[in-house]
Formats: C-alpha cells, structure tokens, sequence
C-alpha cells in the first residue's frame, strides 16, 4: 500500500520527462499529470510492477477543460478555441488496495491519446464513450466509434461545453 | 382501425349489434407487446406481476409485433431507439393501439431541456391513444390507463363517421 | 358413432361429414376452455388471479380473444414465401386434427375403429414436423427458422422412446387397436395398464414398476413431442422471441395455438388409452348399477375427458413450475436416457408377458 | 472432411424478451454456437452528464435515481457522499443509519429482480412472479416513507428528503421475518432446481484474472471467487460497524465464477443484507434528518471520485467542481456499464440459449449502461 506522493517519486525517477507534474489542489486525491504519448507506457508500468500492481482501471473520464478563448461563430454563438481537452484515469490495485488518478491534457484542435486499452480492457469502451462525447481520438484503439450515440450522428461531440444541438435528426425535430 | 372499419355507411341493428362484440373482444383482450424502455418498464413489470395482474384484463404480453394489439411505450425514447418504435408499431396488424407510459413517453419528461438525444415525446413519431402521466406512472395509473384505453374502444364503430 | 350414423343415414359421407364435425366442435371447445383454464391454473398458481372481467372469473376471454383475431389484419411479409406461408398452419392443424379419428372418446364415440390405431396415432402426429418447417422456411425469419429446426429435431427424435413404450403395451395386449386396448383394462382401475393389465397373476405384479418407468417415459417424450415446458424449445419466447411463429398474425396463428392445445389433449389420450384404461371408468358405471344402459357410453366419454384432461392440467402445472432446458441437453436426455431405459423396459416387459 | 459452411447474423434486440430492455446484441452464428457477440448500446443515452452540469447539485440527484431505477436509493447514496465529500460536511448519526438500512433494503429488492429475471430468461416464469410479490413489499416500505416506488429522490446532500414513518421499524422487522423463509422457498423452487443448474453451472465461465482486468465489479466479481466488497475495501457511511460477510463464489455445482455462482452470490448477498438491516434498525438514534443540509451547495473548487458498492457493483461518482452551483463535470462509473464490456468474451463457443443465461447472470440495467 502506497499513498499516491510516493507513486508519484516512483514514477518520476523512472518516468523523468513523461510525468510533467502532481496536482494536490485537489481537496481529495492528488493527481499525476502525465504527457499524452506516453500514457500507454506508464500504465504498463504501473500494472507490471510488482509494488504497483495497478491491474484495475476504474474509470477513464473524458474531461472539456473550457479553457480555451471564447470566440463567436458564423451563426453568433460561442465556440471555444485552443485550450485542451483531459483524460482522467482512476487506478486501484486490487491486491494492494491503493488508488491513484492519473491525468493528460491533449489540445482540443488535435486531441489524441495513446490508448491504454491492450492494459486494461475495461478502457474500451470508456475510450470510446470519450470519444463520442468529446471527440478524443484514442490511437491504436481497436474499434473507435461511437458507441452511445448513434452511428450516423454528425452533429459533433454532445459533451463539449460548446455543443450546439441540431435542429432535426432523420426528419425527427430534436429540440422540445 | 380494423378492416372493415367505418366501410359500411348505414347504421342498422346488425352493424351496431356486430359493433357491440367486436368492440367487446377487443377491449378484453389488449395483448400488448412485451417491449420495455427504461423505469416505466419496471413499473409495468409490476403491473403485470401478481400483485396489480394486468392478466385481470386480459392482457398479456405477447413477444412479437405480429401477435401485439397494443403497444406500451414505457420511458424515454431516445432518437436512436425512435426509429426501431416506429418500425415496431408498423409491424403491429391493426387494430393497434399506443398508451404512452410516463412524462418521457408524453413529451420528454426531466430531459425535456438538455436531453440533446432524448426524443421529446413519442408522438412526434407515432400516434398515441392514451397518455398516462407520471414519472413513473403507479402500476394504478397505467390500469387506469388501459380503461380509459378500453372507453375509448368501446365507441369505435364500423360505420362510415358522417359530417 | 360412424356406424351408428351410418346405419342411420345410409349414406357414407353424411356420416363422415358428421363425426368429423362432432369431433372438430370437440376440439374447439376443448381448447377454448383450455386457454383458459391454464391462464387460471397459471394465475393462481403465481398468486394472481387471471382473467376476471370477462364473464364469471373469465370464461369468456378465450372467446374474446378469438373474436378480436378475427378482426385482426393479415401481415404476409412481402420476402415470405407466400404458399408455404398460408399451407403451413392448416397442415399442422390438419395434423392434429387427424389424430382425433382413431381416439376412443367412449365404447360408442369414435371416429373410426381403425384396427391399427396406435401406429395411425404415431403416424399422423408426426404430420405435425412438415408444417411447422414449413412455417419455420417461409416465415423468413432467422428466429421462425432457428425455432422450427429445433421443432423438427425435437418431436423426430422423442418419436422413437414414444415407439418403443408404446411397443411394449402392444406386446402385452396384443393389439393394435385403441379401441382394443381400452376394452382390455374394463372394470375397475386396477385392471388399467399401469397396475399391469387385467390377467391376475404374478405377471401382473412383476409388471407394475416397470409399467410405471414407461408411463414416465411416454409422458416426457409426448411433453417434448408437444413442446411444452421443460421442452418448449421451439418456441422459447426468452430466446427465440415465439419460435416458428413469430411472424404468423391474426386467424392463422389462431390455428397454430388450436392445433397446439389439440395436441395437448391427443397425447393426453394417447397415454390415457394405453395406462389409464382409456374410456373405463375406475369403478364401473352407474348406468350398469340403475338398468340405464343408454348412459354408459356418456360415463365412459366423461371419464374419458376426465382423465384427459388431468394429464393435461399436469402439463401445465409443469410449465408454470420448470425452467426449460438447452437443445443439446433435450437430446441428450432424449437419446442418452430415454431410448436406452425404453429399449430396456421393453425387453424386461417382453419376458415378463412370456411368463 | 469438413464441410464448409457460413455463419448467419442474428440481431437480438433492441426489442426482445431477455436482453433486459434496449440492449442490441449482433451474434454471428456457426449453427446455433456463438463465434462472435457484439454488444450495441445506447438506446437509452438520457444524457445524464450534460444534464448534471446544466442542473445544480441538489438538482442533479433525480437524475441519478433515473440512471439504475433498480437501485435508485443506492444511486443517491453514492452521488451524496460525493459531494458532501466535496463540501467536507459531516451528517448526523440518524441519517447514516437510515441511509444504510434503505441502500440495503434497496439491494435486496434489486437483487430480487435480477433473480427473478435470470429465472424468466430460462424459463421459469413462476419464480419471476414470486420474488416481484415480495419486492413490493419492500416498494411499501419505500413508498410510507417517501411517496415514490421507483424513483425515490431520497438522500439529499447533508440529509434526508423525509424522517422515516413512526411505523417503519416495526413494518422492517416484520418484513425480515416474512423474508428469511421465503430465501429458502426460492432456494427449493430455482436455486437447486436441476434443470436450472444444468442450464447455469459451467455456462459462461469468467476467470479472475479475466474479471479483473475487465474491471468487472459487484456479485459478479465475487462469484469469480475474489471477495472484493467497497463496504470493506474502502468502507463509507458506517459501514465498518456492522459485522457481515462477502460471499464470493464457490463452484458449488459447477466451475468457480459460472452463471449459477454469479446468481448464488446474490441470494447470499440478500441474506447478508438482512443481517445488516437488523443490526441496524434497532441502533438508529434520535435526531434531526435535516439538520446538516446546507442552504446553498457551493463546494470548493476540486475533483473528488467516491465509489461505493451498488446492488450491480462499484459504482463511482467523479465530480469536477469550479466554485459554481454548477458540477463542472460529473462522470459515472456505471457498474452495469463495466461489467457488460466482458459479455462478449463469456460468451464465445456457447449456444444461442446460453447468451440469455449468461446474460441474466451478468445483470445489467441499460439505464445505467447508457446513462
């Protein structure tokens, strides 16, 4: 059992450059902000180790920062621009029954991911939930479509804070 | 809604007599098609459970559209699954009747506002014979539900409507 | 009866033409009044109360529900193959429908004595497999064919235990006819069959357990052969949707629960006849005992429908108690179990006769 | 030689008798064996998250009733301890009690359908009716001390919605009374039923190591042999002062973690229910219910992820708050959700008939899948 600063010394003497940081503004759990690409990596590290022993993904969260600049469209209504999109990863260990959360911020014009699901299987269809949600695209990812919503949804991802609803949906009116 | 329906343009005895059976048989016997949505489906679980025993009417569920006269959408329709109701209902022989179960059925319930995939009631799609409101509606509320169904049966008629 | 009407019509046809309709208003009743009644037995036995508006606790829903089909639209879909798709429900109802001539209803009441009743029996209720594969093709529908696949394997396979019991009754009367085998267990009920038969001596009570063993066996094997619950696989409404006739509708769909509650009873008489006396009464007949001989006849039809009837209420006391069983496991229990135990009892029952 | 032969589609669903409302499954057939299963959800995507962030936290609490409307109390129970967690606020003893006695109750009654529709999907329609006549008891009890049936809108942030009936804890303990016998009766009437464990035992068979890396939780967990409970692992509410046991599956009848192990865990699970609620209804301290709701529910800005164990299994709230009335963004770890992903890998060389027995034994509610 580990509390989630020593994960965090751990990972970094191992990981220098791909952990770019700890969060401990949160009031709960601290969280370890990790580079995109390098994801994968670590997750395989966490669930390898024998200290870790990480061998359960609890939830994988698509996250909308909403930091980006607010900017009106053609049609007058906000869109925003730059800023990023979040990965949570939430991790325990079911033999050593210690928690961590993990995060990566990818930038909402290119948000990629490398995927974590050859580590644990529960991410696939959380990895695509998040992409129907957010439009996250996980690489190397098996089978990303949509999965909640329909396939032929084109009307963008419903979770960004910026989503505008369309007026019709296969001749059914949407809005009330 | 049957085949012979308002295809005769006088009301004699016999028409009116034969009114009076048809009408009776198909207001006891409201097989409807056992298809659930989301909670309202538990409700109706209930419903036809030994406790409320919609069997007392006559109505039991049948499986498959084909065999079905009637057609409980019971909670949130949401787009994806509009499309599927709809082909559903189609394939329903007539007569066949729709009792809208819950506010979601009805006109998009709680999710009225952000509900960006939830169809905002069911009759944007299909049409319906009864509404029965609430959220979910008591197993009391969709017997009610299906008299008033059957009040509505009672005055169907095989004669032509004159204006 | 065919005689009776014969002698007093003269005329062959009109004679047919009247038992067979005798016996079709039998069969409508029958299921009219079998709807219903496992619709209570099924209610009461789930702490409900079933059908309750329509006329006292619900006689009158069958008929109800039989009005309103006929009122309902017919839906061939267009990728059905038309022909089939309409012949199908006559034939399997044909078949059940068949079935009743060679059934001893009473010593009067019978549609035809033919001498080879039991192999006509086995014969014809087989008729049953061609339509409900047809049904099943036809429909074009994955679930109606999946269903009448395991329909055909089913009721092919429980024929032979069927057979085979049946075989060793046939043994032991020597005889063929229904007609004759009733006769034989006269009197009172321990002459029947299943208490070893009328001759009274160390056979007859060598026989008893394994007269025992073959009525269990003919049972099950005619419970499968009518696809009910533990083997309703054909229709298993939480896999197959409705089986063979999901996409029937309407008035011919009607036929198939007709031709289906009509078998219920057939076999219910098949193994009536051959273990439970057929149409004798268990304790002779009151017209005998009053000088009134003219009842005779009307006791042995009640006693006849009786008995019938309590088979089939245990069949629907089995359906609203058991879960179902998967097709491989309904074929091993069919060719594992049941043809060897039959196979066995009837060896066993052959040198018991020879004693 | 071996004849080559194609594999057939057959769609199951959105509309059909067992897959538990609006699941489609898309099997591909060899014959009637299963070569390949592939689940398609969100028929009932109700937009739960886009409506938590649009709504303020108490607001949101309905909505969680609706998204597993077979535990709604459990739901509510989760989503309050996540913020009160967020707001750091402590509630008083009576509320705790009565918060655990009503999520247990709740278990059972959920259990009781996901029994009872395990039993439908093979056959036995008896059964089904038998455990729903005893949930509504459990629905009374719910109903004197809320209104609602189904959806009750019950645990609020720092309390409770009603104080409980002066009757209920008589009406509880008549109802455990009522209860323990009718386990047994079901016992004799399905659990050892032959026919009903030919159709369970060594059918969709989940190993550990599979369970886990599929991040499988609650009774289907433990019925792969793991006793891995939240109430223990990462105790809530006061769930550290009442003695039960986690039962985890055996192989009593067949292998460890087949259907039949994954349906006795729950009956088990009912049993241990029953003892928690009776250790607790006679503790429940005087007080107000209402004594800790705070006027207006503004957390500090955070992230907090709770868990706890719904009838289903782990069921997480992970909240992102700005400062705002707002949740900035709640996402939830639906058990049902996690638990279907492992389906088509049980699946896999079974018949047509095993789909819906390993399915009913998975249990899922697609209100809850979907969200």
């Amino acid at each position: 059992m580990k509390n989630p600063e020593e994960i965090f010394e751990l990972l970094k003497k191992e990981f220098p450059e791909a952990i770019l940081g700890i969060d401990k503004e949160a009031p709960t759990e601290p969280i370890i902000l990790i580079d995109p690409p390098q994801i994968k990596t670590i997750s395989l590290f966490l669930r390898d180790n024998p200290e870790l022993r990480f061998d359960s993904l609890m939830v994988l969260s698509g996250v909308d920062d909403a930091n980006g600049t607010k900017v009106k469209d053609e049609d007058g209504t906000d869109v925003i621009s730059g800023g990023t999109l979040s990965v949570y990863y939430h991790l325990h260990s079911v033999y050593l029954k210690h928690k961590i959360t993990l995060k990566v911020s990818t930038p909402r014009g290119n948000p990629q991911v490398e995927s974590v699901y050859n580590v644990w299987r529960t991410s696939d269809w959380h990895e695509r939930e998040a992409f129907d949600m957010y439009g996250i695209i996980f690489l190397n990812h098996p089978d990303l479509r949509r999965i909640l919503m329909p396939y032929d949804w084109n009307a963008g991802y419903p979770l960004r804070k910026d989503y505008k609803n369309p007026e019709f949906y296969q001749g059914m009116k949407v809005p009330y | 809604m049957g085949l012979l329906d308002k295809e005769f343009s006088d009301g004699n005895v016999v028409i009116a007599k034969v009114d009076d059976l048809f009408n009776w048989a198909r207001l006891s016997s409201v097989w409807q098609l056992g298809f659930g949505l989301a909670c309202c489906a538990i409700e109706m679980m209930a419903t036809s459970a030994s406790h409320y025993d919609f069997d007392r009417f006559g109505v039991i569920p049948r499986n498959t559209p084909r065999q079905a006269d009637a057609i409980i959408i019971s909670g949130t329709v949401t787009l994806k699954m509009a499309t599927r109701i709809k082909r559903l209902y189609e394939q329903i022989p007539d007569p066949k009747y729709i009792i809208s179960m819950g506010s979601c059925a009805n006109c998009g319930g709680p999710y009225w506002e952000h509900g960006y995939h939830v169809l905002k009631g069911i009759d944007r799609v299909i049409p319906v014979d009864v509404y029965v409101p609430g959220c979910p509606p008591r197993p009391e509320a969709l017997l009610e539900g299906l008299l008033k169904l059957q009040e509505k049966i009672r005055n169907e008629s095989l004669r032509k409507k004159t204006v | 009866m065919y005689q009776f009407l014969f002698n007093l019509s003269g005329s062959e046809i009109i004679a047919t033409i009247f038992t067979a309709a005798v016996i079709l208003v039998f069969i409508l009743l029958f299921v009219l009044f079998a709807v219903w009644f496992e619709r209570k037995v099924s209610a009461h036995m789930q702490d409900r109360l079933g059908p309750m508006r329509v006329g006292w606790h619900g006689v009158l829903q069958t008929i109800a529900d039989f009005v309103k089909m006929l009122q309902k639209e017919d839906i061939i879909a267009t990728e059905a193959d038309r022909k089939l798709y309409t012949i199908a429900p006559v034939l399997v109802f044909t078949g059940s429908f068949a079935a009743y001539a060679a059934i001893p209803f009473s010593s009067k009441l019978l549609g035809s004595e033919v001498e080879v009743g039991i192999f006509y029996l086995l014969a014809v209720s087989s008729f049953v497999v061609a339509g409900i594969l047809m049904a099943g093709w036809s429909s074009n529908n994955k679930y109606s064919l999946l269903g009448a696949m395991r329909s055909a394997a089913q009721i092919v396979s429980y024929e032979i235990p069927t057979a085979l019991v049946v075989l060793s009754i046939v043994m032991l009367t020597g005889t063929l006819s229904l007609e004759k085998i009733s006769q034989l267990q006269t009197a009172y009920f321990w002459n029947w069959n299943i208490f070893g038969g009328p001759e009274f001596s160390l056979a007859k009570f060598l026989l008893i357990p394994f007269m025992f063993v073959g009525f269990l066996i003919i049972y099950i094997s005619t419970l499968a052969e009518v696809n009910r619950t533990p083997f309703d696989i054909p229709e298993a409404e939480s896999e197959l949707v409705a089986g063979y006739f999901t996409e029937y509708c309407g008035m011919k769909w009607a036929m198939f629960m007709l031709s289906e509650y009509a078998n219920m009873f057939a076999v219910s008489a098949i193994v009536t006849i051959l273990f439970f006396g057929g149409y004798q009464s268990p304790f002779g007949y009151l017209g005998n005992s009053i000088g009134a001989e003219w009842l005779v006849p009307f006791e042995q039809a009640f006693w006849f429908i009786a008995k019938g009837i309590f088979f089939v209420f245990v069949q629907m006391w089995l359906r609203w108690t058991l879960p179902r069983l998967r097709v491989d496991q309904l074929m091993t229990v069919c060719w594992k179990y049941l043809i060897p135990y039959a196979f066995l009892n009837l060896i066993i029952v052959g040198f018991i006769s020879l004693l | 030689m071996a004849l080559k032969t194609e594999t057939m589609i057959l769609n199951m669903g959105p509309q059909h008798p067992s897959t538990h409302g609006v699941l489609r499954l898309e099997l591909e057939l060899d014959g009637e064996l299963i070569v390949n299963v592939k689940p398609h959800i969100g028929y009932l995507h109700r937009c739960f998250e886009k409506h938590a962030e649009a709504m303020s936290y108490p607001q949101v609490i309905p909505y969680t009733d609706r998204m597993d409307y077979l535990a709604s109390m459990y739901n509510n129970f989760g989503y309050v301890i996540a913020v009160e967690k967020l707001l750091g606020i402590q509630v008083p003893e009576r509320v705790e009690y009565i918060r655990v006695i009503m999520g247990e109750l709740q278990r059972i009654a959920s259990h009781l359908v996901a029994i009872g529709t395990n039993g439908l999907d093979i056959g036995a329609f008896t059964p089904f009716l038998y455990l729903f006549r005893d949930r509504e008891k459990i629905l009374s009890l719910f109903e004197m001390t809320c209104g609602a049936r189904l959806l009750y809108n019950y645990m609020w942030v720092g309390g409770l919605s009603h104080d409980i009936h002066p009757d209920f804890v008589r009406l509880t303990k008549e109802f455990i009374n009522y209860f323990r016998p009718t386990i047994t009766e079901l016992n004799n009437l399905l659990t050892f039923n032959k026919i009903f464990i030919e159709r369970t035992a060594n059918i969709g068979v989940l190993p550990l190591d599979t369970a886990i890396n599929y991040g499988v939780t609650g009774p289907s967990l433990r019925g792969s042999g793991l006793a891995f409970d939240i109430r223990k692992e990462d105790t809530y509410s006061i769930y550290d002062r009442f003695d039960f046991e986690i039962p985890v599956g055996q192989g009593l009848v067949g292998t460890v973690g087949d259907s039949w192990d994954r349906y006795y865990v729950r009956i088990l699970e009912m049993e241990q229910s029953l003892r928690i609620i009776e250790q607790a209804i006679d503790q429940i301290p005087d007080g107000d219910v209402k004594a800790a709701i705070p006027k207006r529910i503004k957390p500090p800005k955070g992230t907090v992820y709770t868990r706890v164990e719904n009838p289903r299994g782990e069921l997480g709230y992970f909240i992102i708050s700005d400062g705002n009335l707002n949740p900035f963004r709640v996402k939830v770890r639906a058990p049902s959700f996690v638990n279907l992903e492992v389906f088509g890998e049980l699946c896999k060389g079974h018949l047509v008939a095993d789909v819906i027995a390993i399915l009913g034994s998975i249990d899922i509610v697609l209100g809850e899948v979907d969200r």
